[in-house]
């Protein structure tokens, strides 16, 4: 042993010569003296602390947030107590979002691939590096297809997501996808269909409250999830319909396990009795609304008795809850919800929910469904160049393409002529419809699409049958993923920009909408750790060398890159980000000061705003300017008009189940599971099945089952409950990752995207969730 | 002027189960992520009634801060002591951990924090308190089930709820007098 | 210089009749054990080496301190009979019995030493901040004033001058006292638990110190049989026979009180008492409580006792060692029953895992490495004395 | 040079952090006394040789730019004895796109997360980056002189920066110069925190996780080196400095 250590440390002696002779040059140190007094670390750990407002980022609310920072490091998030949206609350994600900079798996530098994609072979790239090979694949692909839209750019909602169009802007592709059809495309459609717009609803105020399927105590959505808890009017009555009994269920003052996908019998049976007897409001229907004779007619024939045998609710219990809801209206809600893509022809069924809202007068009153109001703030003014070589969006022709992927069972003769012949049903153009868009894709129709470009989304993940998208990412010819997580996408990418996270990041103005609106923008908490940038500096990035390229610019006119140049990129780009933002909030003296201080500006000290659409002369957003009960343009469409009953798609055999999908707080979809402080309230999920059945297939409480869909099979325990229909079956999303890199929910639990078909909704181009058949076994 | 008497009064009825109290207090209060170290929690009550008439309720809960404090009499070195407002805390540098506190404490609300090499609980946030701002979990909460606040002050929001709600308080029958109210 | 070297060689002989070197081996290949799991809880930490969770936060070590200190404290009480109060039969075996008494102390210490996340803290703030109406303070103590009285009756029984037998009666007096004192304060530890209703009220300080006597009898006889080859001469008889008796009685008040504690926490099913002596039952300590407890602690030696009608030191000897073997698993099940019961229960999010609705609980091998520590000492240091020490002593 | 060394263990004592209320810093070190006074010299000679030695492993734990390539390969024959001697082989470079794959798959990003993380931090508490005892890293390179270059987006905590930290302060105390106004004692005081609060408690499993998820032998074989050097501290700076310190225990006090 001595000798051992006698030979391991001859260096110090023997060979003393050779190695002290390895003299190292200073270019080579990391290290640098450090000037007296550079840092002032003196009284540790409780030394300087700084409160900074910002808002969250780890999910869609943007809740207001406050970072507690001690010497430099985010010790804590805490609510903003002040901010009308969130109403001082932070959720267990918004508080574990303090974890978020420090993970040590967030991406660091820009990687670009040099093995075989997914292979896992990379090497750290400069961003000047980085910016020229993305503004020269750029260049490529245009060349080779001479076709900008072979790059298609797909992204999620963000703070910063709007300078990620400038750079698609600035290349000019119209293939973009957002998460709107993962997500709640088919809610904003029914109820725009009605009212023009998609609102929201005053919890605080209503006296009789209605949920389908919204699990407000868990699906956090702010400020509603508050609201119906803890500022609920005394007395409220809370009705939730939902085939599990969730949180919300059990916070409710009724819980009805209605059959999944029957929600629309059950209202179209409550406005059968509210009009037959004369409950709704006479007065609101004929100022606001067209089509009340259509709907009077239509809804003849859905009596509650016929009801009950569709959504097994007693037909007494239908009429009464009817009775009530009118009884309290206008201070009656009928929950919008959010999330919506669950069934084929949601859209229908959101827009029966907003016909009883319509009827009853629900509508732009205290403690009704209020319209969004919003805090405009002042655009830019640019005109992005028009080039010549832009095609038109790939999955324009949806009805070709999406046949395969309607059930045959929904196609005809529910909706008429089948889809309407428009690039994207009713979509916002650019959100796109993820399944349709990759449809198109795959099938080169009618165009290749070639180049990939993702920021902050992870398709792979997310939508739908991951074959599919998998065979998708292999087509292309080029993909640059911006994230901050080496995500399973980004896996596949062949360059990989590393992107701030939300505490390190100025984050320009948003206006948020809602009956409580309010502007919002994010400044850094702390500094960046690492060498990543904001979107903003990315965009810039590659367009500043985009236009190194000259071929990029071939297909527009000199003038049109001049002005570009100086619009986009001299007065925007190239300027602080703290400019833009001013900009944005020139027309409020005082705003960018206040959202220095408080994260958030509201004007009017965040009243809510009520009535704005009930005032004389105003136009809804419809062919008729008025309130649709019957919708006009869907008649165009050869759509239904009016949302007659359509049934829910069957399990073909008798032992399968219908798949539910849905969230907990403690998660956002499958972005959060591995962070530790969230991983440790739930490692991995469970498949809830109800006890009778699982008595039926011997299976007990916590024992490893086989859930196997058309699309694929996972391995799960079970989770043996009262609290589920004997016919449905339900886990909440994010764990079973594929990727070992999540290493904490790696294999642990089972993943929906390996299990979820995906069906579509052909009016909205959303996917639909709760359309897939699933069998257990025992594992 | 009379002395402060602090309590925390939950309404659970508006319990969302969501678990953003247990996240704040472990950043707050560098509460170690781990199976056993926690200092609050929130219970799943057991699911009452048969489908398709359920009723479930979520109880969130914390240290007691007992009035007659079975942690604090069985602690041999006084690490374990109570504030002049009743608030129960552990001077960790006194503590030896001979976790008869734990086994003294009916609530299961102490556990071994090797960050501080001492047994450790819910503090009220004391630290907070001192700056005027609520403890982690009161102040995160999205609907408000816990109210901190000052017995004594008959306007204080504890005070308030106290005499306009009925109340329980858990494991009456252990005697401790606890300064956790759950008001029905 | 030389009678003070002669007085020494009045203690000091190699006894080769005794055999006592296989014990010291056993002892020290435990001791290098208990070394390692004492290495081991330095460099990983008491959380990472021991099985103690959350829940049940006291584990083997206390049953193992328990086992070691109460045996010490029965000792001491034997040895006060011996010297205050006339039963000169004990006389005989003072030596044996303040060396044993003082030996097993010490192996307790190691446990709760090791025990303890700092003892060295403990040291000094049971004088800076005691706190006394804790029952730890006293325990300790008490626990101390034995150690240091026990170290004074070593210093005069083994006074190379002689035995100054008055001062050796008024400390083994007082080593009786204090005995019975520190183990019924160690009862009260767990006696004053209100939270644990198996544990509270008066049961464990007085069993406690019951079955501390028999234990002390129950390893005289045993040590007696082994540095005698099971073969005790005529001298002792009498006090082996006095040991005896004494063990039966003890054994016969442990029955008594055992029986009543489990029917009372039986009886109308006190929820927690109730549960904690399910798990002795037929819950998952019920081996422990048939087999060891039982059946090796109470049926087999008070029946061998009996068949021996206290002659038999042979038998006595064995009933002695299936007593101590039973008595650690009693140990053991008191320490661990009491906690089984959950003080929360372990609905989902409450952080609490229990099965059947208890807690669980399975000694680390740290945990055992570290009870090797006390037993490998105890073997060690005491077999080492008979090997080199006289502790033949004289009845005074 | 010739060093007063009772001075020296004076001085070294009331540069350390002397148990700050705040149990999250780490507390004291205790010396050997004999060892200590035993000796009186600092071992320049091989000071230089291990600052070498920990600047060219420091060399070796960075990114692979071609720049730090060519360094690794120059120098790479002239510690093979040191390689064999520590990881019992001598690691051969692969080309340099392999190396830079490796790297980055082991230390930077794999698919979501990093098989052996370079930060002391994520040995420390919750696995995150900047731990608490980060900041007391830093107040220890400000206060030895050092700051981590402008140009340098790392953590001061990254094994590369620890490793070209301690060999910063075994030049400052080979030469006899620390940072102006800095005495000796504050450099090996420093020298002892680093070394034994930051460098060796990742050790074990930085160097096995980088065993078990490398491809190649080259970073296996630096792992090992590294960890056996480490695991020989104590006697490499008793041989050094003339005193040692007894076990990491002792530091966290």
């Amino acid at each position: 042993m001595n000798n051992k250590i006698m030979s391991r440390r001859k260096f110090l002696g023997l060979s003393t010569g050779a190695v002290a002779g390895a003299l190292f040059g200073p270019h080579l140190n990391l290290l640098m003296a450090a000037p007296e007094g550079t840092f002032d670390y003196s009284i540790l750990p409780k030394g300087k602390r700084e409160y900074i407002a910002s808002n969250c980022d780890m999910c869609v609310n943007k809740c207001g947030i406050i970072g507690e920072v001690v010497n430099g490091k985010l010790h804590k998030i805490n609510p903003n107590p002040k901010n009308v949206k969130s109403r001082g609350m932070l959720c267990a994600k918004g508080n574990a979002g303090a974890a978020i900079p420090y993970s040590p798996d967030r991406l660091k530098t820009p990687l670009l691939r040099t093995g075989k994609r997914g292979e896992g072979k990379w090497k750290e790239i400069s961003w000047d590096e980085a910016f020229k090979y993305v503004a020269k694949n750029l260049a490529d692909l245009k060349q080779k297809y001479e076709n900008r839209s072979s790059v298609a750019f797909a992204s999620t909602e963000g703070f910063q997501e709007e300078f990620y169009y400038y750079l698609v802007n600035s290349f000019g592709s119209l293939n973009t996808v957002r998460h709107t059809t993962l997500c709640l495309s088919t809610n904003i459609q029914g109820w725009s269909s009605v009212f023009g717009s998609f609102p929201d609803a005053d919890l605080a105020n209503a006296e009789y409250v209605i949920m389908l399927g919204s699990d407000r105590a868990q699906a956090l959505i702010t400020p509603d999830s508050v609201d119906f808890q803890r500022y609920k009017p005394k007395g409220q009555k809370l009705i939730v319909l939902d085939p599990r009994f969730t949180e919300t269920g059990a916070k409710a003052d009724r819980w009805y396990p209605i059959k999944p996908r029957t929600d629309q019998g059950f209202v179209l049976a409550m406005l059968h009795v509210i009009i037959s007897e004369n409950l709704y409001d006479r007065e609101f229907v004929e100022t606001y609304t067209h089509g009340f004779d259509e709907l009077k007619e239509m809804v003849k024939e859905y009596t509650p008795e016929w009801a009950e045998k569709k959504c097994e609710i007693p037909a007494d219990d239908i009429r009464q809850i009817a009775r009530e809801f009118a009884d309290h209206a206008p201070r009656s809600v009928i929950y919008p919800g959010r999330r919506s893509s669950f069934y084929s022809h949601e859209v229908y069924v959101r827009q029966t929910f907003a016909i009883l809202a319509a009827v009853c007068g629900c509508w732009d009153t205290k403690g009704a469904v209020v319209p969004k109001a919003s805090i405009p703030l002042t655009t830019h003014e640019i005109m992005f160049p028009f080039f010549g070589q832009t095609m038109d969006r790939v999955d324009k022709d949806a009805v070709n393409l999406v046949k395969d992927v309607v059930p045959s069972a929904v196609q005809c003769p529910m909706i008429g002529t089948g889809l309407p012949n428009d690039s994207c049903a009713f979509l916002s153009e650019k959100d796109g419809s993820w399944v349709t868009f990759r449809e198109a894709v795959l099938k080169d129709d009618p165009y290749p699409v070639r180049g990939f470009f993702c920021f902050k989304q992870n398709p792979v993940q997310a939508v739908p049958n991951v074959q599919k998208t998998m065979k998708m990412l292999e087509k292309m010819d080029f993909i640059c993923v911006i994230e901050q997580q080496m995500s399973d996408t980004a896996w596949y990418a062949d360059i990989v920009l590393p992107h701030s996270t939300y505490l390190e990041s100025w984050d320009p103005a948003h206006s948020l909408g809602g009956i409580w609106p309010i502007v919002e923008m994010r400044q850094p908490v702390i500094k960046p750790l690492f060498d990543t940038k904001t979107m903003f500096e990315i965009s810039g990035g590659i367009i500043h060398e985009m236009l190194k390229i000259p071929s990029l610019w071939d297909d527009i006119e000199p003038s049109d890159l001049e002005d570009f140049k100086k619009n986009v990129v001299e007065d925007i780009l190239d300027k602080p980000i703290q400019d833009y933002i001013k900009h944005q909030l020139s027309k409020y003296p005082g705003a960018y000061e206040q959202l220095l201080k408080e994260g958030f500006y509201t004007v009017d000290g965040g009243k809510p705003v009520y009535g704005t659409t009930r005032k004389p002369g105003f136009l809804f957003k419809s062919k008729t300017g008025k309130i649709e009960l019957f919708n006009e343009r869907y008649k165009e469409f050869g759509l239904f008009p009016l949302p007659k009953y359509c049934e829910p798609l069957k399990p073909q055999d008798p032992g399968e189940y219908r798949f539910l999908v849905g969230r907990n707080a403690w998660n956002t979809h499958t972005s959060t599971q591995n962070n530790p402080y969230l991983w440790e309230i739930q490692k991995e999920n469970s498949v809830w099945l109800n006890t009778g059945e699982a008595k039926k297939l011997g299976i007990a409480d916590g024992e490893y089952v086989r859930i196997k869909s058309k699309i694929g099979e996972q391995r799960i325990k079970a989770y043996v409950t009262e609290k589920i229909r004997p016919d449905c079956v339900f886990y909440v999303n994010g764990y079973g990752m594929k990727s070992p890199g999540m290493s904490r929910v790696y294999k642990s639990g089972a993943s929906e995207a390996e299990i979820i078909d995906d069906v579509l909704d052909t009016i909205s181009g959303g996917v639909c969730m709760h359309e897939t058949f699933v069998t257990i076994n025992k594992a | 002027m009379e002395k402060k008497r602090y309590a925390i009064v939950l309404d659970t009825k508006k319990c969302l189960n969501c678990k953003a109290c247990t996240v704040a207090c472990k950043f707050e209060n560098y509460v170690p992520v781990g199976d056993d170290t926690y200092r609050i929690w929130v219970t799943e009550l057991p699911l009452q009634g048969k489908f398709p008439h359920l009723h479930q309720d979520f109880q969130p809960s914390q240290c007691q801060h007992c009035e007659n404090t079975p942690c604090e009499k069985v602690c041999p070195t006084k690490a374990t002591f109570k504030t002049p407002e009743g608030v129960v805390l552990v001077d960790y540098e006194k503590c030896i951990l001979c976790k008869a506190c734990m086994t003294a404490c009916p609530y299961d609300a102490r556990f071994v924090s090797e960050h501080h090499e001492a047994v450790e609980k819910c503090t009220f946030c004391m630290h907070r308190v001192s700056e005027g701002r609520e403890p982690a979990c009161v102040e995160t909460c999205p609907v408000r089930v816990r109210e901190f606040g000052d017995l004594n002050d008959p306007n204080s929001r504890v005070s308030r709820l106290l005499s306009s709600r009925p109340y329980m308080q858990l494991k009456p029958e252990k005697n401790t007098r606890p300064r956790l109210f759950y008001v029905l | 210089m030389s009678t003070r070297i002669d007085n020494l060689r009045s203690l000091i002989r190699v006894n080769r009749d005794v055999p006592a070197i296989p014990f010291i081996a056993a002892g020290f290949v435990l001791l290098v054990l208990g070394l390692i799991g004492v290495a081991r809880v330095i460099f990983e930490g008491h959380e990472a080496v021991y099985g103690v969770t959350r829940q049940v936060p006291w584990g083997l070590l206390i049953a193992t301190y328990a086992y070691f200190v109460i045996t010490s404290t029965g000792l001491a009480f034997i040895g006060g009979l011996g010297h205050a109060f006339g039963f000169h039969q004990f006389a005989g075996l003072s030596k044996r019995i303040v060396l044993l008494a003082f030996i097993v102390l010490l192996a307790g210490f190691t446990q709760i030493g090791m025990e303890l996340g700092h003892p060295f803290r403990l040291m000094y703030l049971l004088i800076l901040s005691p706190h006394f109406s804790a029952p730890i303070v006293w325990m300790g103590i008490f626990y101390g004033i034995e150690l240091a009285i026990l170290g004074l009756e070593l210093l005069v029984i083994f006074n190379p001058a002689g035995t100054n037998h008055k001062l050796a009666a008024i400390l083994g007096f007082l080593a009786l006292v204090v005995g019975v004192l520190a183990t019924s304060n160690l009862g009260f530890v767990f006696g004053s638990l209100t939270a644990r209703p198996f544990f509270h009220g008066i049961y464990f300080p007085t069993f406690l110190v019951v079955s501390g006597i028999a234990g002390g009898a129950a390893l005289l006889l045993l040590v007696y049989n082994i540095v005698y080859k099971f073969n005790v001469p005529e001298q002792f008889k009498e006090a082996m026979n006095s040991l005896g008796k004494l063990m039966g009685l003890c054994i016969s008040i442990m029955i008594f009180l055992s029986f009543w504690k489990v029917l009372s926490s039986l009886y109308t099913e006190p929820q927690e008492a109730y549960d904690a002596v399910i798990t002795l039952l037929r819950g998952p300590l019920y081996a422990n409580f048939w087999i060891g407890e039982v059946l090796m602690a109470l049926v087999l030696p008070l029946a061998l006792l009996i068949v021996s009608k206290a002659r038999e030191i042979k038998t006595m000897g064995l009933a002695g060692l299936t007593f101590l073997i039973g008595m650690f698993f009693t140990r053991y099940d008191f320490i661990v029953a009491g906690q089984l019961p959950p003080m929360r229960a372990g609905n989902e999010g409450s952080g609490v895992e229990t099965i059947n609705g208890l807690m669980h609980y399975t000694p680390s091998s740290g945990e055992w490495m570290i009870f090797f520590l006390g037993l490998g000492l105890f073997l060690f240091l005491y077999f080492l004395s008979e090997r080199f020490l006289i502790l033949d002593a004289d009845a005074h | 040079m010739e060093m007063n060394f009772e001075s020296l263990k004076k001085e070294i004592l009331s540069q350390l952090p002397i148990k700050n209320t705040d149990s999250s810093i780490p507390g004291f070190y205790a010396m050997d006394d004999a060892t200590a006074l035993g000796k009186n010299r600092v071992d320049a000679a091989s000071a230089l040789v291990f600052k070498n030695i920990l600047f060219y492993l420091g060399l070796i734990f960075r990114y692979p730019t071609e720049q730090i390539y060519s360094e690794i390969e120059t120098r790479l024959d002239t510690f093979t004895d040191f390689f064999v001697d520590y990881g019992g082989a001598a690691p051969q470079l692969p080309p340099i796109e392999e190396l830079q794959s490796e790297y980055i798959r082991l230390f930077v990003n794999n698919q979501g997360f990093v098989p052996a993380m370079p930060y002391a931090s994520c040995y420390q508490s919750e696995g995150l980056l900047m731990s608490d005892q980060f900041y007391r890293l830093r107040q220890i390179m400000v206060k030895s002189g050092f700051m981590v270059n402008e140009t340098v987006k790392e953590l001061e905590d990254h094994i590369a920066i620890l490793l070209e930290f301690c060999a910063g302060l075994l030049n400052q105390l080979a030469s006899g110069q620390a940072s102006s106004g800095k005495s000796s004692g504050a450099c090996v005081a420093a020298l002892m925190e680093v070394s034994y609060l930051y460098i060796e408690p990742m050790m074990d499993a930085f160097c096995d996780r980088i065993h078990a998820y490398a491809y190649d032998d080259f970073y296996k074989i630096a792992g090992k080196t590294l960890k056996s050097l480490m695991q020989d501290a104590d006697t490499i700076y008793d041989q050094l400095l003339g005193f040692r310190i007894h076990s990491i225990n002792e530091l966290q006090g």
